[in-house]
This record gives C-alpha cells, structure tokens and sequence, in this order.
C-alpha cells in the first residue's frame, strides 16, 4: 500500500515541507554526510597524483587552484562545519546531555558554523 | 443443540463490548457490527468519571447502588483504564454545607464509603481548590479513558472468539414471515460491499441511535438523544474527580484525565445525533460554574469542546425495566418482533451490568442457565483488540 | 509478527560508541588539519614539494594516519547506518558489511602506503 | 455573540480497500473557525459524504484515534481549530497518517503499532512522578498519586519520523518511548535490550520530529534519548566496570 514504510521513500528523507526546524539537523547532517563521504573518496584518489612526481602534482595543483575548485572547496570545508557541529549535538543529545535545548543547540551550532564557513570565504575569496 | 447459537450485536459502544465479551463468556457465538470506529458515538466522548454512586444517593438510591457495586468491580477488572485517587464531593455555598447530613445519610445507606474533610484537608490535597471551600466528603470516585474501556472489553471478547466488524454500517433488518428478525444487511465502509449476516438473535445496542436502528427492523423505541457540552483544559488542576455537594445539575463535576482537566456537563435535547454543533453561551455558562469550584479554570488554556449524546428514555413507556438506569426491550414482549432486543440507556460505570442483565435474558430464550462470569476476570489488554492474532 | 522471532541484531553501543569516538577524533584531527594546510601554507594549497617536506615529520605522518583511520571508520559506520535506515534484507547486509570492510581495508592500506611513499620521496 | 462563519475547502484523499491508490476530492465545508479539524471532518461525512471514513472517538485528546495528516503537519484533529491551520476560504489537505498501511480513506492499519508497544510493556497508569519527564518538577502532594499514563498511541509520532518512512522494522518512536516509560515504572517484564537493536534505539537519526508533532508531552525524542543513555551506562559498566551486573 502507498504509505507503508519503504526503502522507496528515501528521497522524502530530505523533504522539510511540514517539518520541524530540528529536521533541519537531521536533513542537512545526511546530505554532508553523502557529500564528504564522496569527497573523501576522491581526496584520496587527488592525493595519488603525489605518487606521480612533482610536475604530475604541481600541474594538479595548478588546474584545482582555479575558482570554480575553490567554490567546491569551500562547499567540503561548509559540509565538514556543519556535519561536525551538529555531530556534537547529536553526540551530546545521545548520552542524555542537553536533550531539552536540542534546538537551542542546533540554532546555536548553525549560527557558529555560519561563523567559520564565512570566515574561510573571505579567508579564501576575501584577497583575490 | 448442538452448536453455539449466535447472537449479533449492533453497536460497538461500552454497552456492544461489554455485551459481546458476556455472550462470548457464556458460549454464545458472537458477532459484532460498528459503522465507526470501537466507541466512536456517545461512549468515546463521556467525561470518563467512574461514579462511586455519590452523585445519586441522596434522590435515587437504586443508581447508586449500582454504581459502587459496578465502581468496585471495574476497578479489579478493567485497572488498565483507569486514574484511581479518590474524588471528592465539595461545599462552596452555606446552602450546600447543609446539604452535608443529607448526602451522609444516603452515602451510608448506599454502602458508599465517604468521609468529610474540613476545608484546610481538602486544600491541602487539591491547591487548585476554591479557597474559599466550606468542607466536603472524600468519595471513591475515578477517572477512566473511555475509548481503552470500551477496547478492554472488546478486545477480551475478541480474543475468546468474538467477531467484530468495525466500519459496517447496518443496511436493513429482515424481518421473515413469522415476524421474527433473522438477519440484517451491512455495508463493509472499507469496500462498500454489502454483506449479509444471520443471527439467532440480534441486539440493539445502539444507545441514542437505537431509534433509528429499532425502525429498521419496524419496532418503535421511545429514546431521545440528550447530548451535554464538556470542555478539556490542557493542565491537570486537580488530581481527584470533583462534584459538587449538591443535587447533579450542570457545569458541576470537573475531572483529571492524564495533563487535562475536563468539566461537564449539559444536557439539552436533540433529534439528529450524527453531528451536533457545539453551542458557545452553553460552554461559557459552564466554564463560570465550574470556576465556582477551581478558579484556575479561567486561567487554563483551552483543549477541546466536544458533545456526547445520552440515550434518554421517553418515561411512561411500557419497556421491560431491568433496573431504572436503563432499559432493555424484549420486542417479542412488547411489540411481537421475535429474535430482536433493544439495550439502551444506562452509563458507563454500570456497562458491565448492563450486559450481564441483557445476557441473562438472552440466555433464557435458550434455555441456557449459564452464569455471568464477567465480573471474574481481570479484562485483556485493550491493545490486544488490534492484533493480527488472538492474544491468547 | 515480529514478536515471535527477534531478528539478528546489525547494530550496538559499541558500534554507536565507535562511531561517536571517531567523530570526535576527526573533530580535533580536522582543526590541526585545517590549521596545518590552509592557513600556514600560502595560497591554501602545498606545493609538491611542500607536501613532501611536510610529511618529513613523523609527528605529522602519525597524525594525517590517525586522521585518515578515524575518517574511514567514521565514514564506513555513517553509510552503514544510511544503508540500515533503507531496512536491507539480511543478506544485503550481509555483503554490505564484507564489502564495507574489504574497502575500508583497502582504502587504509593505500592511505598508508600512500603516506610512507609520499614522505620517502624526500 | 456573533457566529463566525468560514468557508472552506477540504481536500481528502480517498481510496477503499482494494485500491491501490487514492483520488483527490474536494469538500466545501462552512464552519466556525474555532471548530476543530475533526468537526470538519465529521460534518462532512454527517451532511455530505456518508462513506468517508475515518477513526475517532474521544474528541478530546484522550484516546489518540483521530491522528491525521493536515496539511502535510501531524494532528490530533480534535484539538486542532480550524483557524490554526487555515484562512478564511482557504484550502485544507486532509490525509491518513504516513508510515501506516492504509485501510480506507483517513483510516489506517495500527495493528503492527499495538503489537510493538505491546512488546514493550508500558504502564498505562503511573504516579505523576514516574510518568513525568526527568526533568519535570512535581507538587509533592500529588507526586504518588496516579494518572493514565501521558502517550495516547495516537501515531503522529511514527507518522513524522523520517526513519519509519523507509525502515518497515524499525520499533519506532512511540515503541521506544513505553519502554523507557515501563523502565521508569520499573515494570518487571521490560526488556531493554529491546532497544539495543538495530531496529531499536540505534535506528534513530535525532530528527526530533516525534518530539516537535506529539500532541500529549510524551516527547519521544527524549525518552529515546534517555534509552542510549542507558544504554551507554549498561555497556560501559560491562567493558569497563569488571563486574557488571549481566540482566
């Protein structure tokens, strides 16, 4: 029947229509999740290049220093705020601590993550 | 005869329960029929007191009796569903302080244990209470959920054998060439597919739409559905059932139900009883009674209105009386309809005798004398009603 | 019915725990990380030969492989969860998890040989 | 007193048994905007459409049997007015609860739901002291005395967890909370390893949806919370506490 649990609806997982603002730690914590997880992969596949000599690496280097890798980089470095951040909460709601002010946190981590993610931006784009 | 005769109840309210789990008890095959949901007409909606009989002592004895007797049984068997810390009946006028030998004598005639507190001791247990309260008796009134009352029994009955089909609504009542009802026609809600069912007997347990269904079948039963407003508020104000030291009137009774406070009631009398607007002045004129009791009711924060409507017997009307508080006809009795009984009227603290007093007119039509057993046991757990398997 | 057959058990405390400890590993291994390569290296990238003079440090090579195993278990645990969440038959679990083992293994050893190599070419 | 009228449209999707899927229909209902949803609902089965079904009972947020999706949001209609949820015309979607097979129209299947609570073996009364949150306060004259125990199985809780919406096995969190409950009322017959499952306590991805839709401060999201804590505590005495105590 339609509405019967199934691995079908997973793509609802990431629907916040209707949903509380602490969906928002749920959603957002599995989407970088997926992300870094893929991005980890490739890290370590990137980082395979320094087995090639240096002209193989420098050249790498050379075509990831362009903006648009910048932009990305900047997306791993927001997933990687965010999915720690909120991983805290998460780690401190799971013995009991603060479990009250879960969303008290959670606006607090975003605010925080906010912070950083705007720090590294201008960090990053800030003197070009 | 050699199999079990069958009996079809329609009506899946305290009183269709109640019934289905004492026929199953006493080998009857079951069936029950339910348009809606298990309780979903007048018993859903009841404020939930279980009555220690204080309310009636004073003007009608045999109520009450019935009441404490019923109170002490259900206690034991349905704990499931019920908040048990007392209750108390309160003087807050001169006039209702008077009132106070009176309602002793009654309660004491009744069996009903009371017991007067002086203000400082009612103040003490319930803070929410009129400061201003002159005294009042301790009474062994509670509080239940009615929907798990109503499944308690529904879910014993079912799991002894009892059929329910809920979300049938009933068609037509055939009656046969010798005037005797044989079966009835439902609609499965679910499919709109109509089904027949036959019966040996089949029961009316409809309460204040027992009218409509008796014509049906072409038998005339005099009940006038008389609903009465309640109002839940979302804080438990008080922990105990609180009734006033007086005649039952209106607005008078407020009780606690798991964080809420409910206040009830009214009562006022209407033809159709499938929906009933709730009436404004009325709620208004009760949350004031009410506030006369436990002032904080103003403060509280609105929950929920809602109507219940009682089934009232038109009086001076020839049923068979199996005890004032409710009426049973034997159709064969009073308008030669064979194979059809109309149970009506009654309160839900008294289901369970009600039932018992039904089956043992039932079983004399068999010549079964078979004892009521429902007051033995302690009820099954009412979420035993939903499973896929019996619960035994 | 469920009730009648308990269905084997696919997660724990101590998975929960482990996954939990990495997490905070990684917290603190990330903000060295971050530190070390973006902030003190100009322009936010190494150089070749930056990199390789960097894991000339042992403490740096213990480090980035500490980093490396908590981000793996961490990762590994996190998808397994995701997967779980999907309710998997038994045997999909069951070749997810010899298949989420047999990567991460690999993935360690190429991390660290990719480590070992990396600081000998210096 | 003036009687405000709104109109409004009711959407509801309807489906019989047999049917594999539903079809959108629309209901114009006039109604006082302090009505509640159910009334809407019951006005139109009354007045409109006899074979609309739909679960209820107590109308007062006792029995938990009127749970339905409205607009998108998970709730316990009988509480809710009309004027919280929509405008004057405006537009209502009623839906059956998610993450419950569907029977007929607004009415779903909870039999799976029972059985798992069931399982578990909550109180269903308890002193206000055990039936309250940890963290709540309690008057001492009234801290032994009993209530009915604060879930009212209703569903909106397993309706909004996004977990339940694709894991069929999963206890779910009005489960998991009666068994934190049955092991605040220190009940004999419950198990916590119940929760210590992959279809228990560890399932759950603190979305605190449960907590956000629940209409009867069960808070589900917390008492599962407090379940990993115990759990913890019990795992942590048995690696490192030398003689933990075996259940």
């Amino acid at each position: 029947m339609k509405s019967t649990p199934s691995s079908k609806n997973f793509y609802q997982w990431f629907d916040p229509r209707g949903r509380s603002i602490s969906s928002w730690g749920f959603i957002i914590n599995r989407i970088t999740a997926l992300g870094l997880s893929l991005y980890f992969i490739l890290h370590l596949i990137m980082l395979g290049q320094l087995t090639q000599g240096q002209q193989a690496y420098d050249g790498f280097i050379a075509l990831v220093k362009n903006p648009i890798f910048a932009v990305g980089e900047l997306l791993v470095i927001a997933a990687g705020v965010l999915h720690g951040i909120n991983g805290v909460r998460i780690g401190l709601t799971s013995f009991g601590i603060g479990v009250r002010y879960q969303v008290m946190m959670l606006i607090f981590g975003a605010v925080i993550s906010a912070g950083i993610i705007i720090f590294f931006g201008f960090r990053m784009f800030g003197g070009v | 005869m050699s199999s079990k005769p069958t009996v079809l109840i329609i009506g899946a309210g305290f009183t269709g329960c109640a019934l289905a789990y004492d026929l199953t008890l006493r080998g009857f095959s079951v069936t029950v029929v339910e348009r809606g949901e298990i309780c979903s007409g007048t018993s859903g909606r009841t404020h939930g007191l279980l009555h220690s009989g204080g309310r009636y002592c004073v003007n009608d004895e045999e109520a009450a009796i019935e009441c404490i007797e019923e109170n002490i049984i259900l206690r034991r068997i349905a704990r499931q569903c019920m908040e048990f810390n007392l209750g108390m009946a309160v003087a807050i006028t001169q006039e209702e302080l008077q009132f106070r030998d009176n309602y002793q004598a009654g309660a004491e005639k009744c069996g009903i244990p009371v017991r007067w507190m002086e203000s400082s001791e009612i103040l003490a247990r319930e803070p929410a209470i009129n400061p201003s309260v002159l005294g009042g008796f301790e009474i062994p009134d509670g509080t239940f959920d009615p929907l798990r009352l109503g499944l308690a029994f529904a879910a014993s009955a079912k799991n002894r054998g009892a059929v329910f089909f809920t979300y049938h609504q009933v068609d037509g009542i055939h009656v046969d060439g010798q005037s005797r009802a044989t079966n009835i026609t439902v609609i499965n809600r679910h499919t709109n597919q109509r089904i027949q069912l036959n019966a040996d007997v089949i029961i009316n347990a409809t309460g204040a739409w027992a009218g409509k269904i008796a014509a049906l079948a072409g038998v005339n039963v005099p009940v006038i559905p008389t609903p009465g407003v309640m109002v839940a508020f979302n804080q438990r104000l008080i922990n105990r059932p609180i009734n006033r030291l007086a005649l039952p009137g209106d607005g008078d009774i407020i009780l606690p139900q798991r964080r809420m406070a409910v206040i009830g009631t009214t009562s006022f009398e209407v033809e159709d009883v499938d929906y009933i607007p709730i009436d404004a002045g009325q709620v208004q004129q009760m949350v004031d009674r009410a506030a006369e009791m436990v002032p904080a009711v103003r403060q509280a924060g609105w929950r929920g209105s809602y109507m219940s409507a009682r089934p009232l017997i038109q009086s001076g009307t020839d049923a068979r009386s199996l005890s004032r508080t409710f009426k049973c006809y034997d159709h064969e009795a009073d308008q030669g309809l064979k194979g059809f009984i109309t149970i009506t009227g009654g309160k839900a603290t008294t289901c369970r005798v009600m039932a018992e007093k039904t089956a043992d007119l039932v079983s004399s039509k068999f010549n079964i004398s078979s004892q009521c057993q429902t007051s033995e046991f302690v009820l099954d757990s009412y979420r035993t009603f939903y499973f896929r398997q019996p619960a035994l | 019915m469920q009730s009648s057959i308990s269905p084997k058990n696919h997660e724990n405390a101590l998975l929960w725990f482990i996954k939990l400890l990495a997490g905070g590993l990684i917290f603190g291994l990330l903000v060295v990380h971050f530190i070390v390569n973006h902030l003190i290296a100009p322009g936010g990238l190494l150089t070749f030969n930056d990199v390789v003079q960097y894991f000339q440090n042992p403490f740096v090579l213990i480090m980035e492989g500490c980093f490396l195993t908590t981000v793996l278990v961490h990762a590994l645990l996190g998808l397994r969860s995701i997967a779980l969440d999907l309710n998997p038959s038994p045997k999909i679990i069951w070749y997810l998890n010899r298949g989420l083992v047999l990567f991460g293994s690999l993935a360690f050893v190429y991390g660290i040989w990719l480590l070992i190599k990396v600081s000998s070419m210096g | 007193m003036i009687e405000i009228t709104w109109k409004i449209t009711i959407r509801i999707p309807r489906q019989r048994q047999d049917e594999i899927s539903a079809e959108w229909q629309d209901f114009s209902v006039e109604i006082s905007p302090d009505e509640t949803v159910l009334d809407a609902v019951e006005k139109i089965w009354a007045f409109q459409d006899h074979t609309l079904t739909f679960r209820h009972a107590c109308h007062h947020s006792t029995c938990g049997a009127c749970g339905m999706r409205v607009n998108g949001v998970e709730k316990l209609t009988c509480i809710t007015p009309i004027r919280e949820v929509t405008r004057n015309n405006g537009t209502l979607r009623v839906e059956p609860l998610r993450n419950f097979p569907v029977v007929s129209d607004l009415v779903v299947d909870l039999s799976r739901f029972f059985e798992d609570i069931e399982r578990m073996h909550p109180p269903q009364v308890a002193t206000n002291r055990q039936d309250n949150l940890l963290y709540e306060p309690v008057a001492d004259e009234s801290a032994n005395l009993e209530r009915l125990v604060d879930c009212i199985e209703c569903g909106l809780c397993v309706s909004a967890c996004p977990v339940a919406l694709t894991d069929n096995e999963y206890l779910g969190p009005a489960s998991l909370a009666a068994l934190q409950q049955a092991l605040a009322a220190s009940i004999d017959t419950a198990e916590i390893d119940l929760a210590d499952h992959h279809t228990g306590a560890w399932r759950c991805h603190s979305a605190f949806e449960c907590s956000a839709v629940c209409p009867s401060n069960v808070e589900p999201g917390y008492r599962i919370m407090d379940l990993r804590k115990q759990l913890m505590q019990k795992n942590f005495k048995q690696w490192f506490g030398g003689k933990g105590k075996r259940a």
